[in-house]
């Protein structure tokens, strides 16, 4: 075992993967310099910059797939799908169904995401549930370097497109660039377990459409992912001591959702809370609770997420942003 | 080198016919959304998929029904397809703009401007996997107003790649003429992005069979991305059932329809001064009046007919293609809607 | 009165607005063709076709309503929003709160929507919940001629930019041009009620965020939009000789959602079944099982929505978007 | 017609001043993530918005801090706003990428390229409002690859609108060099859409007025877009604390951060050939280079100077402007942030 930070394990399982696959390659803006390492290792053939022309490169990237390459696409921001949303919405989720299935684009998107150190509200959403909306679409969302890492590893292995979104408060390579910019007079509200952690040598796959217990609990689940399984983390321990036993439940994937998890754990605590970073309305928490609600669960339900477009000033954003006392409250709420 | 004439006729008589029946199939109601042939651009896609070979790649866009045929799709698979049923070639679930092949590496898109990225993309893998491999993407006038396409030409300039661009120019997008919404025409527009472009008249296959053979050539050995611009018509307007040839085809039923709600509104009190509603009927009117000079209807804009006309004399051998052609049309019709 | 189609009736207000508001200026794609009853009243300057120049055109209306006009940006259809998602997601939806208020982009984004008709995948989608994700826009889709005309009228007095979705299998207009072509040799399965009605003169605005209720009843609440809705009703009428009271709320809006509607017709009959034309997963359908589960509301819920790419085939297409024989299932199920 | 050196001058110091105090600030950590400054671009801002008048709009990229403060909005609300105060410019909610001033009719952007359709449809509204009226869209060179921006300059040139389209062109987007990822040149690619497009050197603010008055003058007679480029190096990089930057600066420092890792991975086993392990190291060392001779350095790249050595002599009027802008600032950060 060894420790890695979280952009680091992902870029060590990527390199792992290229070394064992030739046909995987990385495509993006300033991929050279923010890949660099890959890029001294693997060639500037297997490690492409771009142009900023997401529509063009993400649909290469798709087509790419198409034709038997395994491309890694590389967005600045999970935001900027906006401009090149078509090449997801209309070609990498459809080309599967469209062919009958004879042909699949196994595109790995890669995104950072996230809010949570004042970037404002063009630069820190997460948009996950956002995403797994559109049928055919993998959206993986990791919290820890072991699964940022074995994550990757699966994406590369997948048969259809996945987006994977690397949350950037759980990358210190993504806050030295664009938080604190080699200061040390800023300060961010970073869960430290998800930051560095022991990884796996060689790197395994971690499964897709798996959730993970982080935290067995008996009075209520908390199900989130990202940087909000943290934030569950240290609302459940700060409410031990209030007598509530809180289990937390990592999701890892987005879509597809590990319905069977989330039915097993909210079956047994009848309650359930998401802590969902994404927007509220129409989304992930909601997705939850229908899937509940079909299969004949009954259950208390609270919700902690973003209601509105992320504010810039840093305490207007961490209101806005599921916080750990959001999540308290939150929980006492539906305990009550 | 010249291309033989006969085979190119006989690629663009076939698809011809293939389109004729689609179209009557569609009329008697065995298809039932939009329909856009490629009747009219035949010359265009021989010319330009008589140069593919295996490994090469084809995006298309909303007319992909033409290239695939012509690369050799089993056009039986096709029709099933475009029939909707199970054993169609994406087993039914794809439809006339979302074609597509595995075997000969085609994707097909319904949106304007997707042919770019995905031929890009084609290219990319092409640069690894097989060089000398070639991309071609077809697309209208019309889509060079759309980003992604745009981004492309960039991105194939900065890479280098294999890419054959073909703008399949009818001069109109649906119910809008190009060059009323267009700032320059399209040649500049390519050489902006450091292409290298080519104009040819899309009606003679041969001049098109020639433009292709250099940018294709130029891109197998690693000279990287072309454009070229070939004007056509399309012989059933934007698609099958287009109102505005409706109107022309059949003044009595169709007018009315349009022309009596417009008048009402023409005259209704409130809006725009007398002068400010003059300008918008022009323009209405004008945009009918492009169609009643039917270019349909004058046969040197049927690129078929055109090389059937350009074929050495020999009406024994003529003869025998063409009933051999009809005849494998009529099978296919058979086979695939019993 | 008078009666209206569908599209007539849209354009009917539109006019009227027109006439009465200056800073209206239409602008898309084959306008001065689609809407040349209104370039022959309010000329070109009011009524301009554009190049297929989404992003550029949907960004200029969105900029163009910060500066006072009031632009009604025409799509060719809501799935091509994924070239141009970028002016709704990261511009339209965030002026407002991005200035703090001083700024708002009032822009109304006209798009026929949703499938039956055989066009395939990239041409049904209806996409109401995926859009109504995001914090700041206001999304309506009608179920007929009546509520479509002053919806637009509400729309177009609206402070905040909002997704208009005209349904092609209730416009006639859009049918003829997509669908039969003037064939009479095709059918398509169109509610009668939704195509053609009675509407006032002069029009008045339809309140933008109240649902309706279209039919009453005691034992499940059918919960709807647009198509959805006379999927529903006919489902309702062919459930009572079995004994089962269905009633049908068509919620108009689809954000902001009418929760208190929702919670009034629910909390009565206890059961839910969702009938959205719009993707399953992640959707309109979750937030109404949220939006119960958040008020505490015990309910059985079943859902009918849209679960794959839809497909070209226009059986399996029938399939995959709800019908009536879904609808009945999805309520018998919930009923027995 | 010529530019007052004093006037123009005085702008650009202003807003070197107060962006030196925001780079005072975040160093300080009262201003939490990235931050662009428009630092080196000040000739090309001032040049543009000394012909803006009432009625007139600008569309900003993530620079737009510079051109709000010459055209007149409130320096303590814009700092408030970066300082992410309640009583800022836009409530706090904004911050330094999303600066709208509703007096100015000015909105930013974060996205690459919105600025594009932003000034589309500020021109549009233009001649709707009141003829005559402008809108200017500010942008970088990596911005010329984005769909957006494209599309863009096709649709102002098609209804030719009142815009100026401004590339701030300084050679990089972040750490990628433009010329290595464009199809062609700027100034081809403009004209390719029909655009007027003129090239000045942007660190010579008078060069840049005189191109800008003629642009300017033609949009408000109704003339349509135009096209301006003009080079230009940004004093800090890409934004404050820019890695390369840093490198640059305090290799001591930051090199080993970068350099330790690199290495171990180049010689890691398994993967490319040596060649190609070589072709990829000097592409990160070239980028590294190319910043190595720092062209920040060279006092011939900062407009501000170069503008104040423009003036004609008078050591009084210097010493009092100086002074008077110096103090204005230093009372702006007392009362912005007490
Ligand atoms: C992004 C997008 N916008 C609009 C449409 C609707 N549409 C379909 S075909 C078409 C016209 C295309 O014109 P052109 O590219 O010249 O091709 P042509 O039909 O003339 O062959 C339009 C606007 C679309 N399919 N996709
Ligand atoms: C659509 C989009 N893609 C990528 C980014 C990330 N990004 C921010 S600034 C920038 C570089 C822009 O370069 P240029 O346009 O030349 O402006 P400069 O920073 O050099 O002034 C990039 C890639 C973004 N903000 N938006
Ligand atoms: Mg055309
Ligand atoms: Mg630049």
């Amino acid at each position: 075992m060894r420790t890695l930070g979280y952009t680091a394990a992902i870029d060590d399982a990527l390199a792992q993967a290229m070394a064992q696959d030739p046909r995987i390659v990385v495509l993006g803006e300033d991929v050279p310099m923010l890949r660099r390492d890959l890029l001294v290792r693997f060639g500037p053939k297997r490690v492409r910059g771009t142009p900023i022309s997401e529509s063009a490169f993400l649909g290469a990237g798709v087509a790419a797939a198409m034709a038997g390459l395994r491309p890694v696409v590389e967005l600045y921001m999970v935001d900027f799908l906006g401009v090149c949303m078509d090449a997801l919405l209309n070609h990498a989720a459809k080309v599967a169904a469209f062919s009958g299935g004879t042909c699949t684009a196994p595109v790995v998107v890669r995104a950072p995401c996230g809010g949570g150190y004042g970037d404002g509200g063009q630069h820190g959403q997460t948009l996950w549930g956002w995403l797994a909306h559109i049928p055919g679409l993998t959206v993986v969302a990791p919290s820890t370097p072991a699964d940022a890492g074995g994550t990757m590893l699966a994406a590369l292995g997948h048969d259809r497109p996945v987006v994977f979104l690397e949350h950037k408060l759980l990358s210190e390579t993504w806050l030295e660039f664009l938080g604190s910019g080699g200061r040390t007079t800023v300060r961010f509200d970073v869960p430290e377990n998800g930051t560095r952690g022991e990884v796996p040598d060689p790197w395994e796959p971690v499964p897709i459409g798996k959730a993970v217990l982080r935290r067995p609990g008996t009075a209520v689940t908390l199900v989130s992912v990202g940087v909000g399984v943290h934030r569950a983390l240290e609302a459940a321990a700060a409410l031990e001591p209030e007598g509530i036993s809180a289990g937390v439940l990592d999701l890892r994937t987005v879509s597809p959702l590990d319905r069977d998890a989330v039915l097993a754990e909210v079956s047994r605590t009848g309650r359930l809370v998401v802590v969902d970073e994404d927007y509220e309305a129409f989304g992930l928490s909601g997705e939850l609770a229908a899937v509940l609600a079909e299969a004949g669960v009954a259950f208390k339900f609270a919700r902690v997420c973003t209601r509105t477009t992320i504010p810039y000033a840093r305490e207007m954003e961490a209101e806005v942003l599921p916080n750990m006392q959001r999540v308290c409250k939150a929980v006492r709420q539906v305990t009550r | 080198m010249s291309p033989d004439p006969w085979s190119l006729y006989a690629l663009m008589l076939r698809s011809r016919l293939f389109e004729e029946a689609i179209a009557k199939l569609w009329h008697d109601g065995a298809i039932s959304g939009e329909m856009h042939l490629g009747t009219g651009e035949e010359g265009i896609v021989a010319g330009v998929v008589a140069h593919l070979r295996d490994g090469d790649a084809m995006a298309l866009d909303h007319r992909g029904t033409a290239p695939l045929l012509m690369r050799g799709e089993d056009p039986v698979a096709i029709l099933r397809e475009l029939l909707g049923r199970p054993d169609g070639l994406c087993g039914g679930k794809g439809g006339h703009m979302h074609l597509f092949s595995r075997r000969f590496l085609a994707a097909s898109s319904g949106i304007v401007g997707a042919a770019g990225p995905a031929a890009c993309g084609f290219a990319l893998a092409a640069q690894h996997r097989d060089a000398g491999a070639v991309a071609v993407a077809f697309f209208g006038d019309g889509a060079l107003n759309q980003g992604m396409l745009m981004e492309s030409f960039g991105l194939a300039a900065a890479w280098d790649l294999p890419v054959l661009f073909v703008c399949k120019d009818d001069g109109w997008a649906i119910t809008t003429r190009s060059d009323g919404v267009a700032g320059a025409d399209p040649m500049a527009r390519a050489r902006g992005f450091g292409l290298p472009a080519v104009e040819v008249d899309g009606r003679d296959v041969a001049e098109v069979w020639e433009a292709a053979r250099v940018a294709v050539g130029r891109a197998r050995t690693g000279g990287g991305p072309s454009f070229l611009r070939a004007r056509c018509v399309h012989l059933e307007g934007h698609f099958l059932g287009f109102q505005l040839v409706r109107i022309v085809r059949d003044p009595l039923r169709a007018g009315p329809e349009v022309a009596v709600p417009l008048t009402r509104s023409l005259l209704r009190p409130g809006g725009g001064s007398i002068a400010e509603r003059l300008r918008g009927l022009t323009g209405v009117v004008g945009a009918v009046l492009s169609t009643l000079r039917d270019p349909r209807r004058d046969a040197a804009n049927d690129p078929v007919r055109r090389a059937r006309e350009a074929l050495p004399r020999d009406a024994d051998r003529l003869r025998a293609l063409e009933q051999r052609i009809g005849l494998e049309i009529g099978g296919v019709l058979a086979e695939a809607s019993p």
